[in-house]
């Protein structure tokens, strides 16, 4: 058990897989010779040379095209698109073609393929370059959707989207590449999709939470625990399939939630945590399901501005509150 | 159709192209009688007047290459060699079709055979041909893929990411452009600013015979027959138009308001199997016999895949979570 | 007050446009020689020239752009996707662009965009063809999305939509446009966005739905009733904003609710609904709220199994079931 | 730039391009250390090195016209007259911004000008300029639109959407390729298939004087001159490639480490501003005193914008609702 950061960890279980099989090979903008727009495939073009380590044009909709036919002929392409704002120019690859070819060929062909790419705000990019929109995907069968939020979900998350013959959106967040964590060094050390990690035992209110919220929620929990009450962090980690039973169970115990997304609310994860709480654990609930995501706005780039429209800790405690 | 003295080839093999376009113009023949009956439902993309494409082209491959095309792909399913059964059974959406009837007209597969579909979405299956020639080339196993898209698609930016893509990176893959001079109802002098498809090929220093006649078998066959070379050797991808005509409406939805008579009738005369059949008889390699007793081998075999399609039973409902993930 | 069909009413509502506003035009694939893939646009090229409807490539994305910048100068485009399934090759533009342009810009510029487009299944024409996204849309700030049952509900909504100032979703469905309904002849009926409308009134059960599924929810209402059950059908007709008034005023009085939807469950309109009466009705709630949705496959194409897919009556009744 | 031995416009022309030029270099500078200060945040992509296309090119349109660009858009904002001190404070993320804070340095807009914004996503401004053109020729208000986008861009599928589009219906618009040689670290020929990009527009048969000197403000000015006048007599549009390099990174956190220094050297000394100086110092229209003077008038310029900025606030917290909806 070593400590490292997200990037290192996303960067390590990487290499692993480049260094495992010959079939893999990454492509995206700007990986190779710029070394990526989050530095996570520094050294790979030296170390795997330009036929495995791919700078492609700035062609989204062919970028993951490739992946999927390469994919589908039996080679295993890791994609990159540097982020899922600009996924937006792909997603008809992803929706029509990956997570439907199984399907409409009747599981003749599969395409075990990896899309990576960044989501969430922070950065001061303002409002075409801070979104999160990985919802989206997992609003699609035939997909699988990821968002690890620390190095060791990272690695375990990614080893298990790698193996599996579909697709698998795996989402990487911008402001936790320098986060750091433990990783297990089990290179067979994996994370089943659909399994949620309890990330904070309490007793009080369970956060149902994923990706960089993972984080905000455990400082609130933290300071929620100063005043005595005791919070329970799940962290999703995979949105697609959504592991219904953790969050259901958690609610038993406290009877109280929490949702919190660094999206948009409307037809947000949060949304449908609640939904599923509602029809699953509604007589357990001493006080409605609170959702706690970003303002329903554009991103605005001034700072300040900014920062106002994520959820914070301060948000997630006042969310807490409304529930006693 | 080049005026020869004498055959080319032996008279089986020109049997064997006459053949197979006739197949799929009694095939589609069929398939329109059984949408009109109720038979097939949703969308239905006739191939009828450009089957010397989808059979000139594809005798260029080899076993283990790749096709994937558009959703007017029953043509090229039939010259692969997908058995028709299983593709009318696919049209009726039932069990016994290549997609057990969950893919339909338009999303017809054929692992076994390199055929690795049909996609519904215009320009969306040229991305995927491109990473198709990629993995081929990462995997070094010599397979070549061969793209089949129509004019319309020309205007989706995919196309031009894919030509990029493939021209950049050298890429086993042939391009072969199914211009039939329409998308749905529209010409193409009304939706592209060019007058030559082709003539973006050596912007990307792609390979291009430029136009070539689409209802001339033999000249798809060797235009691709050096493409699928080229390509096989090494030398990246290649970009081939292929001039054709639709006989039929877009699809059977189609009002076919938007063409003259006239127009549908001088296409008509010049049509791929009259030219091949003329050409034959031309050359002393077909007679009436011989005509006759080969249209009573391609209804048979188009009835039987009726009458399977027909005794197929639809999936059981249970059956729709199958197949979502692998 | 006549009656005629929903295709009929939004040509008819298209023509008043473009007859009373010279800055109105028309774009979209096969509108003008081919008459519309829906034949909404029948006629209309013959009676106003293709300089006002333009016949476009099928290019999605400058489809939809154009539209933007057309009317980002003064022009009023109305803008025609043939299916909400190519909308994923604009939705960039629509997302990124459309709906953001106002606030990037501190308020300088506008975009009144009106991009009509088909939403649903049941046409057998499988898996790429046969979607519902028009959730996707709700869940973005800065846009409209209206989603009519009705012939009036299409001309009120769309009068509202091209006056609006914003870009506004137009979602139609292709197996209402032979549905007939009773309309308003008064050319400045309009209906606001955010008003659902009450399309049955009942006391027992609240179904909470919208687009094609108002009408098999008053189906299944009807049937409902010959057994007892009053079922009140609330057809949110706007899916941003929300009426989220109108959902927990008849949620508190019917203490159960249903939300039925053409789209899949996660992330979906269904979800959002369940949320909501979650946050502001629990208390009133007998019952959990149900969700009826589209199976979580990708669309088949045997038109048994597309059946058994998509909501009906029955499974709308089966729902109403578990909540007694 | 051609040796002249007299000058071609008046004194005071010159002095007003190089004056432009300059005010853009100094900007870029300050701006580069106000980002490193903490000042400016997100993404800061500098304009300094390609200052003659902005200068040249804009001052070749009209009042009424339009212009949209890329987040590389400081010098087109500046050359376009928009105020420094609005630019600054939007930078600054400050509500005497030109968005009020709200857009930052991608998204720079001032509508009284036609200057309709500086765009984030790769290519997505193109779609977006032939929707511009189409308006004022519906309208028949005779703007016309000038656009700016990397060579990047070109790879997008929206690039050629627009180009088919425009060139389709004879849009006034005026396509600016600012081919600065690379798209962040990649350089355009591990990226682009092609070698000249302007080769595109005969295929879409739109007009284009081909490859132009990006560095040279009077044959950008020249060519845009040419180009708009074609536009504006109603014959559609033009495609310009200029040729040219960003002096810096790609934004404030490229750690630059694909380029040679020597590649650097060898374009600085063919940069704009000195080119210009030079330029006009033969022809004696500058002296040492009037560049002196020329810089401290610019850098007054600069720092005004700067304490302008410094002083604005930031919007109150419930301005973030405003704007959403018009
Ligand atoms: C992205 C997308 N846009 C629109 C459509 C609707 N559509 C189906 S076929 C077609 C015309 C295509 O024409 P072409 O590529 O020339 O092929 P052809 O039908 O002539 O063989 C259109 C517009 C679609 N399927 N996908
Ligand atoms: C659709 C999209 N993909 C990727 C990016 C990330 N990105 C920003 S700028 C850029 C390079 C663009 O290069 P070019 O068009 O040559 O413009 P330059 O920066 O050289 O002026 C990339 C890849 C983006 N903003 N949008
Ligand atoms: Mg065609
Ligand atoms: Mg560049």
């Amino acid at each position: 058990m070593a400590s490292i950061t997200y990037r290192k960890a996303i960067s390590r279980v990487l290499k692993e897989t480049l260094d495992n099989d010959p079939r893999s090979f990454m492509m995206g903008e700007d990986i190779g010779t710029y070394e990526g727009a989050y530095a996570v495939t520094r050294g790979f073009l030296d170390k795997y040379g330009p036929e495995r380590i791919k700078d492609t044009p700035i062609s989204e909709s062919v970028i993951v095209g490739a992946g999927i036919g390469a994919a589908m002929g039996g080679a295993r392409p890791i994609v990159e698109l540097m982020t899922i704002n600009f996924s937006l120019l792909a997603i008809d690859q992803i929706v029509n073609s990956a997570a439907k070819l199984h399907y409409m060929s009747g599981g003749q062909v599969t395409v075990p393929l990896v899309i990576r790419t960044v989501s969430g705000g922070g950065n001061q990019l303002a409002a075409s370059h801070s979104q999160s929109l990985e919802g989206w995907y997992a609003h699609v069968p035939g997909l699988f959707v990821v968002a690890p939020s620390t190095p060791s979900d990272a690695m375990g998350l990614f080893r298990t989207a790698y193996r599996d013959p579909n697709t698998v959106m795996f989402i990487e967040h911008s402001l936790l590449y320098g986060a750091k964590g433990e990783v297990n060094d089990d290179p067979d050390f994996t994370i089943p999709f659909g399994k949620a990690d309890v990330k904070r035992e309490g007793e009080d209110v369970t956060i149902i939470t994923y990706s960089r919220m993972a984080h905000v929620s455990l400082g609130a929990a933290k300071r929620l625990s100063e005043e005595g009450i005791e919070a329970e962090v799940v962290d999703l980690r995979s949105l697609r399939p959504m592991d219904t039973e953790a969050i259901v169970e958690s609610v038993k115990k406290t009877s109280r939630a929490v949702v919190v997304e660094e999206g948009w609310k409307p037809m947000g994860i949060g949304a449908e945590v609640s939904a599923r709480i509602m029809e699953n654990a509604l007589e357990y609930l001493d006080a409605p399901v609170q959702r706690v995501a970003s303002l329903d706005v554009p991103m605005p780039y001034a700072r300040p501005l900014e920062q106002a429209v994520m959820p914070d800790e301060d948000r997630v405690i006042e969310a807490v509150h409304r529930l006693f | 159709m080049k005026v020869l003295s004498k055959p080319l080839m032996q008279k089986s093999e020109y049997m064997d192209l006459l053949r197979q376009m006739l197949l799929i113009r009694r095939f589609e023949e069929k398939a329109a009688e059984m949408y009109m009956r109720g038979k097939i439902g949703g969308f239905l993309h006739l191939y009828i007047g450009e089957e010397a494409i989808a059979v000139g082209s594809i005798s260029a491959l080899q076993p283990q290459d790749y096709i994937v095309s558009h959703y007017r792909e029953h043509g090229h399913a039939l010259a692969r060699g997908m058995e028709p059964r299983k593709v009318m059974a696919e049209l009726f959406g039932r069990s016994g079709g290549t997609s057990k009837g969950k893919g339909g007209s338009m999303h017809l597969f054929d692992a076994s055979r390199g055929f690795l579909g049909g996609y519904a979405i215009v320009g969306g299956m040229m991305p995927i041909a491109v990473g198709l020639g990629l993995g081929a080339k990462h995997l070094g196993n010599n397979r070549v893929t061969l793209c089949f898209f129509g004019d319309g698609a020309v205007n989706e930016g995919e196309f031009h990411e894919s030509l990029n893509l493939a021209a950049l990176w050298n890429l086993p893959v042939v391009f072969l452009c199914e211009n039939n001079g329409y998308g749905m109802g529209s010409p193409i002098q009304d939706t592209f600013a060019g007058t030559d498809i082709f003539r973006f090929a050596p912007v990307y220093g792609m390979n291009t015979p430029g136009q070539i006649d689409g209802m001339d078998v033999f000249e798809v066959m060797d235009a691709t027959k050096e493409a699928v070379d080229h390509a096989r050797k090494g030398r990246g991808p290649t970009f081939i138009e292929a001039k054709t005509y639709r006989f039929r409406g877009h699809s059977m939805a189609d009002p076919m308001v938007y063409r003259k008579k006239t127009e549908e009738e001088e296409w008509r005369n010049k049509g791929p199997i009259i030219r091949m059949k003329d050409h034959m008889e031309e050359l002393g390699l077909l007679d009436e016999a011989e005509m006759q007793a080969l249209e009573a081998e391609v209804d048979e075999i188009v009835q039987d895949a009726v009458d399977f399609a027909d005794a197929s039973s639809v999936l059981p409902h249970d059956a729709i979570y199958d197949d979502v993930y692998a």
